[in-house]
């Protein structure tokens, strides 16, 4: 068992937890932790399966890097969203059924 | 059991038991400061993983900036600012 | 039926993680080894540091549409945040606003040397932009700078600056046979010029991702 | 392009081209649309005569155009195909004519037109198609371009009508659609071929595909059927009524029942061959079902009270002659198909544009209402009784011709049932017929009429537009009816078809 | 200009850039423009593949044959290549032919109200940018990265004007998009964990279809992710509200093309890299695609506005997409299929909503039942409405029913009678629902009860009809595009 794969396992259980927590949990602030966590599980799957053999690889690490940048892209855009929607309806969770 | 191997189940362990905090603890200021916590713990495994440049980034970009985000916007949530 | 469903959600998740990981586990070795195709071409792509040879030479085009993909989001923030006239921050203690003096330009000083030694170790202007966005935000904090209404044409410049002139030197470059094709004896100055003005850009960008929110 | 590829096209051209532009027009420019309307309309029967000349010299128009690969649009202006484009032009000569009459002050004359001018485009289509995609794609823009017209009066009425007929239409056009494309899977094409494209391929096709070539033959007739009106797939032909009487004129004698006809015509013998359908044992069913369909359509019409309803299911009935016709194994009953196709077409036109003339000049909707029409309406009335009495298949009308080919079919093809079926149906014609002819001659004048709109002005008893139409086409009944053995009669068109393309056939 | 395929994407993020820095009123130009340049570059591509005779698009050789551009030099699998076959070039002339129109239809949309829509023309840029990038892609990442482009321009532009539905309804899309392309990230990753590539090409010939239950799993992740972000049937939960809530041009956007993107990436792995592995489950996508048609189709038929009746329409005809996959066979029937469903709903969506956007700027209501009597007074806009509705009837002459003939015969070629059974229900149903617009729309109204009706643009009808009559008249160039789409020698 190598460090590589210890952390691409905790990565596999972060995804699942951070989908279940973005389709599950109801506050939006929640929703988008969720995402960076599902995130963070991706990219640690990414760098921690291709180093499994212990060498590092600089190519799954620049892909990480360019992750992280378009989640903080994302996550800042979901933000705004969900202040927007607090400013207007004054809460931070999605009305339960879309409205026809 | 070696010691890097049992640093690196721990460091692990304790990524998913914040990750898991971020999501059950109730109060959600918390939330935020437990994920800012993950962050930080993020970039331990980055650096486990000899990745220094995404620790550094994650640093700065996943825990810090993201975290003033969410710190800021449960500001507004808490009625202390305006929006 | 909330809870049931909520059940079967979270039990399906962990099947699905169990078998993720007994997957990873039971994977053969990779039948391809990027790693080494880097090092081979190290020299021909014009720094030392191979994270950033792959991010600005061979999937530097990832990084073009990522540097597209952030200034996209600050658009979308800018849409949805109308604004009137900005506030500006409370003033804040007198104590975080001394930090906030003294750690600013030991912050620019700090981007400056990532910028510079992304060329050959850990850094880069990712890093380098993070540290100029953080600085921005710590001087608003402590109430040293408003917060942004509107982008001015002299801001909207700066936001869109860096990624203009990757695009621009992508599109000379394509004019040359092929789009990033650097020619390896100025690779290095042109992944420098896209760096230094993109570490300013995503300073920015990511200092108005919490600017123009706040 | 050489001009035998041309001429199709522009006879297509000719009503389509002018819809376009009418649609465009402004509602105020009368004079300019009524003038584009006639100019297309004698265009296209110039054009009609060069077709009809060059097919008698023995020419061969046609037209070919890939779509997809091994999928073509494709035109041929054939003997079978004119006997319906010629029709069709006539007929839309004079029910433009009328329609202008008729519309007289209505609103969204440019987009009745326009969709009128379509109508008529997508019928030259069908007819002149060479293949049944093309066939279907005409026979689909017949449906869209017919709906516009029957809710034309958009009110709650007029839309009820018009969505059963689209229920109808596109519920058969999808039966049409399955039937064709497992056609093409089967052969690879469906191409319009004298003896019949699937008879052609039965030495490739084992004896295992009869089966399917039995299930899409059901499909194809289900789909065209609806058109058709053959029972049970007529109900969406009496509702329909509610349309304007030059649409209705134009759905029943020459757009929407004949493409329905035509395409059964086309699919008998040109898509399976007279022989092969014989052989798969298709024939007796369709001469079956058409018989049903003749009688039960002048049985209810016998119970309408509604004038339009009444020729409504009359023209269910006449429309399976020709259908029977094509049924009837033989030369002589397929003569008399073909030649019913144009006879019931010009008959029935006659009595549409007399009923909207009843109804527009003087309110009469109901056959109740008709006494004294007669003395009223001296010109329309004789109109109405030459067609009617062609319907009845009386001596010296068009009506007598068809159907003493029919009986003559009928009886070389040993089918005593079927001379029966077409007796039953001649005398329940008079019954319902008669009592017309009667109230409107012989009773005594009403009162005061429902509705009387245009006053009678000496020999002018309702507007010339509404008047000259009918007068012609029953004069046309008369004549296709005595001139049935002279060279350019539909009859001898009907027998060059006949003779041409299917069987030798000596008349 | 010599090399299309990086033009295509360098293009309009330049002009995404200028909007930017420019403002709303000379961003339209330059944006207008560069759509204009952008779709010549799309023909020259278009022709330049067809010259070249390439292989039947989605064939595993179809990657190996087409048009390459290799970033940087490098070529894969180190470096970035760009590829275009017929079925991208099909995709990329989609593209731009309903960007230009609708790009000039929201000119005049958007005229007046700028304070709203003033990040409407750089996010376009963005959006465009995304599309030409994602189809020329052939690296797994940067597909990736193209897939969010695309994805958070969508959400921007759902998001843009504002009311909080549309908030919540951009903010549901958001979380669909970024599940969606979380997923395939995931299974990006783990790709490369067993490869130690993400180059299509390079991958192809490796994966067999005994490969190891990693990149088993990941397929499945990456096919799950962009169903998702495709709103296939049960994931469409999403797209009406997202659809049916933003202005008329972002919809015509919308539905017309960023929907398309994911399936066409569908696609792509399906045909490419997974196609060892996707024959055993090719029923399942068959099935959600059924259902999409039947429940879309239903529920546009109940649908109280009209916009959220169009947006309905979508859910149930990207079910059409869906049902090639079990049909993709050696004759290629199936893939002609798709691509000409995908060009013809393309066009007459874009018809639709911008037809339906006119309505309710004239009538200022969005409701069936204020349509009445529109017929009249907006006769232009109802005849792209009734066009549009004919191509997704299916009906004859459109592109839609050379789609439907195409998937009737690729089905009956499998003895697939379910499909065909589908197929047709949902041609009548969308009769039905394009028929209680048309319906409503000649319905007489009384004076008194006739609301006022503003003034209509007539540039705004025009565009409108232009887009149905391209989707109507794209049925009788069938040829070039099943051409294009490479399976005519």
């Amino acid at each position: 068992m190598t460090t590589g794969l210890i952390f691409a396992c905790a990565g596999a259980i972060l995804f699942t937890m951070g989908v279940a927590g973005v389709m599950l949990l109801d506050h939006l602030l929640r929703r988008i932790l969720a995402f960076n966590l599902m995130g963070s599980g991706v990219f640690l799957v990414l760098v921690g399966l291709a180093q499994r053999a212990g060498n590092p690889d600089p190519v799954p690490q620049a892909m990480v890097i360019t992750g992280i940048v378009v989640a903080v892209a994302a996550t800042a855009l979901a933000l705004a969203l969900a202040r927007r929607l607090f400013t207007l309806s004054g809460g931070y969770t999605l009305p339960e059924t879309p409205d026809d | 059991m070696s010691a890097d191997l049992a640093f690196d189940l721990l460091l692990a362990a304790s990524l998913l038991w914040s990750a898991w905090r971020t999501l059950a603890t109730p109060d959600i200021f918390r939330a935020v400061i437990l994920f800012i916590v993950f962050g930080l713990l993020m970039t331990l495994a980055w650096a486990r993983l000899s990745a220094p440049d995404i620790a550094l980034a994650e640093a700065a970009i996943g825990a810090g900036l993201t975290g003033a985000l969410l710190l800021d916007a449960i500001g507004v949530l808490r009625g202390r600012k305006q929006p | 039926m909330k809870p049931l469903k909520h059940l079967t959600l979270i039990l399906a998740a962990s099947a699905f993680a169990a078998l993720l990981i007994a997957a990873m586990f039971a994977l053969p070795p990779p039948t391809v080894n990027l790693a080494a195709s880097v090092a081979a071409d190290m020299d021909r792509s014009g720094t030392a540091h191979p994270v950033t040879a792959v991010l600005l030479n061979f999937r530097g085009y990832d990084t073009l549409l990522e540097i597209g993909v952030l200034l996209l989001a600050l658009l979308v923030v800018l849409a949805v945040s109308p604004r009137e006239q900005h506030a500006g921050s409370a003033a804040a203690e007198p104590v975080l606003q001394m930090l906030a003096r003294i750690a600013v330009p030991l912050m620019l000083l700090a981007a400056g040397y990532l910028l510079w030694a992304g060329a050959y170790r850990p850094g880069g202007a990712f890093q380098a932009g993070a540290v100029l966005g953080a600085a921005a935000v710590l001087l608003f904090l402590a109430g040293l700078l408003p917060g942004w209404n509107a982008p001015t044409l002299r801001l909207r410049w700066g936001l869109a600056g860096g990624f203009l002139v990757f695009l621009a030197v992508a599109a000379a470059l394509l004019g040359q046979g092929a789009l990033l094709r650097y020619p390896p004896e100025a690779a290095g100055a042109l992944i420098l010029l896209i760096e230094a003005a993109l570490t300013v850009s995503l300073g920015l960008i990511l200092a108005g991702l919490f600017l123009f929110l706040s | 392009m050489t001009i035998n590829e041309w001429l199709p096209l522009a006879v297509i051209a000719s009503s389509l081209v002018p819809g376009l532009v009418i649609f465009a027009l402004p509602e105020r420019r009368i004079r300019l649309r009524t003038g584009l309307n006639l100019f297309a309309a004698l265009a296209k029967l110039a054009l009609v005569a060069m077709l009809l000349a060059g097919v008698a010299a023995g020419e061969d128009y046609a037209f070919r155009y890939a779509v997809l690969p091994g999928i073509d649009l494709a035109f041929k202006a054939d003997a079978l195909a004119l006997l319906f484009v010629s029709l069709s032009a006539v007929l839309w000569l004079f029910t433009t004519l009328y329609a202008i009459g008729y519309l007289e002050k209505a609103p969204h004359r440019s987009r009745f037109f326009g969709f009128f001018s379509l109508c008529v485009t997508a019928t030259m289509g069908i007819a002149m198609a060479a293949n049944l995609f093309t066939f279907f794609i005409f026979y689909e823009l017949l449906t869209l371009a017919t709906f516009p017209l029957v809710v034309h009066r958009g009110t709650a009425q007029a839309m009820r009508g018009g969505t059963i007929y689209l229920a109808y239409t596109l519920a058969g056009g999808a039966l049409l659609l399955i039937g064709i494309v497992w056609l093409h899977s089967l052969l690879g094409q469906t191409e319009f071929v004298h003896g019949g494209v699937a008879a052609a391929a039965v030495p490739i096709l084992g004896a295992e595909q009869a089966w399917q070539l039995q299930g899409i033959f059901l499909l194809l007739i289900a789909g065209v059927g609806v058109k058709a009106a053959i029972v049970p797939l007529h109900g969406w032909l009496p509702q329909a009524m509610v349309a304007p009487a030059p649409v209705s004129a134009l759905l029943h004698a020459v757009a929407v029942v004949k493409a329905g006809a035509f395409g059964i015509v086309r699919i008998v013998y040109e898509v399976y061959g007279i022989e092969f359908a014989e052989s798969l044992d298709l024939l007796t069913p369709l001469a079956i079902a058409a018989a049903v369909t003749i009688v039960w359509g002048s049985l209810r019409a016998l119970f309408q009270d509604d004038l339009k309803k009444r020729l409504a299911f009359s023209t269910v009935s006449q429309v399976s002659y020709i259908i029977l016709g094509v049924a009837l194994f033989g030369p002589l009953g397929t003569v008399g198909g073909l030649v019913h196709l144009v006879h019931q077409g010009i008959m029935k036109i006659t009595l549409f544009f007399c009923a909207g003339n009843y109804a527009e000049t003087l309110g009469i909707h109901k056959v109740s209402e008709m006494n004294g029409a007669g003395r009223r309406m001296p010109w329309t009335t004789l109109a109405f009784s030459i067609g009617a009495l062609g319907m009845m298949g009386a001596p010296l009308t068009a009506g007598a011709v068809s159907k003493a080919w029919l009986i003559d079919g009928a009886n070389a093809a040993n089918m005593d049932w079927a001379v029966w079926v077409l007796w039953t149906s001649s005398l329940l014609n008079a019954a319902y017929f008669l009592p017309i002819l009667w109230r409107a001659w012989l009773k005594p004048l009403p009162a005061a009429w429902p509705d009387e709109h245009i006053p009678a002005h000496g020999w002018r008893e309702t507007a010339w537009l509404l008047l000259i139409p009918p007068l012609v086409t029953a004069g046309a009944v008369l004549a296709a009816g005595i001139f049935s053995d002279s060279a350019w009669s539909p009859l001898a068109w009907a027998q060059l078809i006949a003779q041409r393309e299917y069987l030798a056939v000596t008349p | 200009m010599t090399d299309p395929l990086a033009w295509l994407i360098l293009l309009p993020l330049f002009w995404a850039t200028g909007a930017f820095l420019l403002g709303p009123g000379r961003g339209a130009r330059l944006a207008i423009a560069g759509v204009a340049v952008q779709l010549w570059l799309a023909f020259a591509l278009a022709a330049k593949v067809g010259a070249g005779g390439t292989a039947p698009a989605g064939s595993a050789a179809s990657m190996g044959t087409a048009i390459k551009h290799a970033i940087g030099g490098w070529g894969a699998p180190l470096g970035i290549d760009l590829a275009a076959d017929g079925l991208t070039a099909v995709m990329l002339l989609l593209t731009q032919g309903v960007a230009l129109p609708l790009l000039l239809f929201a000119r005049g949309y958007f005229a007046g109200d700028s304070a709203a829509v003033r990040y409407f023309w750089p996010l376009t840029g963005f959006l465009l940018a995304g599309f030409n990038a994602l189809f020329l892609a052939a690296d797994l990442f940067n597909l990736y990265v193209t897939l969010e482009l695309v994805g958070l321009a969508a959400v921007g532009m759902v998001a843009m004007s504002g009311t909080a539905a549309q908030i919540a309804a951009a903010l549901r899309y958001l979380f669909a998009t970024l599940i969606g392309s979380g997923m395939y990230l995931l299974g990006v990753a783990l790709i490369y964990g067993a490869y130690g590539t993400v180059s299509i090409v390079t991958l192809t010939p490796l994966v067999n279809a005994d490969a190891p239950t990693a990149v088993k799993i990941a397929g499945g992740l990456m096919l799950l992710g962009l169903m998702l972000k495709t709103a296939l049937f049960p994931f469409h939960y999403w797209l009406p509200p997202a659809h049916g809530g933003a202005p008329a041009p972002v919809s015509a956007l919308l539905s017309a093309l960023v929907v398309k993107a994911s399936f066409y990436l569908i696609l792509r792995l399906w045909t490419g890299p997974f196609a060892p592995l996707a024959d055993a489950v090719a029923w399942l996508p068959a099935l959600l695609g059924s259902a999409a048609i039947l429940w879309g189709s239903w529920q546009a038929i109940r649908a109280v506005r009209l916009k959220m009746l169009v947006a309905w329409s979508t859910v149930a005809q990207l079910g059409y997409l869906f049902l090639i996959f079990p049909l993709l066979g050696a004759d290629g029937l199936a893939l002609q299929a798709g691509g000409m469903q995908v060009v013809a709903h393309g066009l007459a969506k874009a018809a639709m909503f911008a037809a339906v956007g006119v309505l309710i700027h004239v009538t200022g209501r969005d409701a069936v039942a204020d349509v009445a009597g529109a017929a009249s007074r907006m006769p232009v806009t109802l005849f792209a409405f009734g066009l549009a509705g004919v191509t997704l009837m299916g009906l004859p002459p459109s592109g839609g029913f050379l789609a439907k003939w195409l998937l009737i015969e690729a089905a009956l070629a499998q003895g697939q009678w379910w499909m065909v059974a589908v197929i047709l229900s949902g041609g009548l149903l969308a009769a039905v629902y394009v028929f209680r617009v048309l319906r409503q729309a000649f319905l007489l109204v009384p004076n008194e009860r006739r609301h006022r009706f503003a003034k209509s643009a007539p540039l705004l009808e025009w565009m409108a009809f232009a887009l149905a009559a391209a989707s109507v008249l794209v049925g009788l160039r069938g040829m070039e595009i099943v051409r294009l789409l490479g399976a005519v020698a």
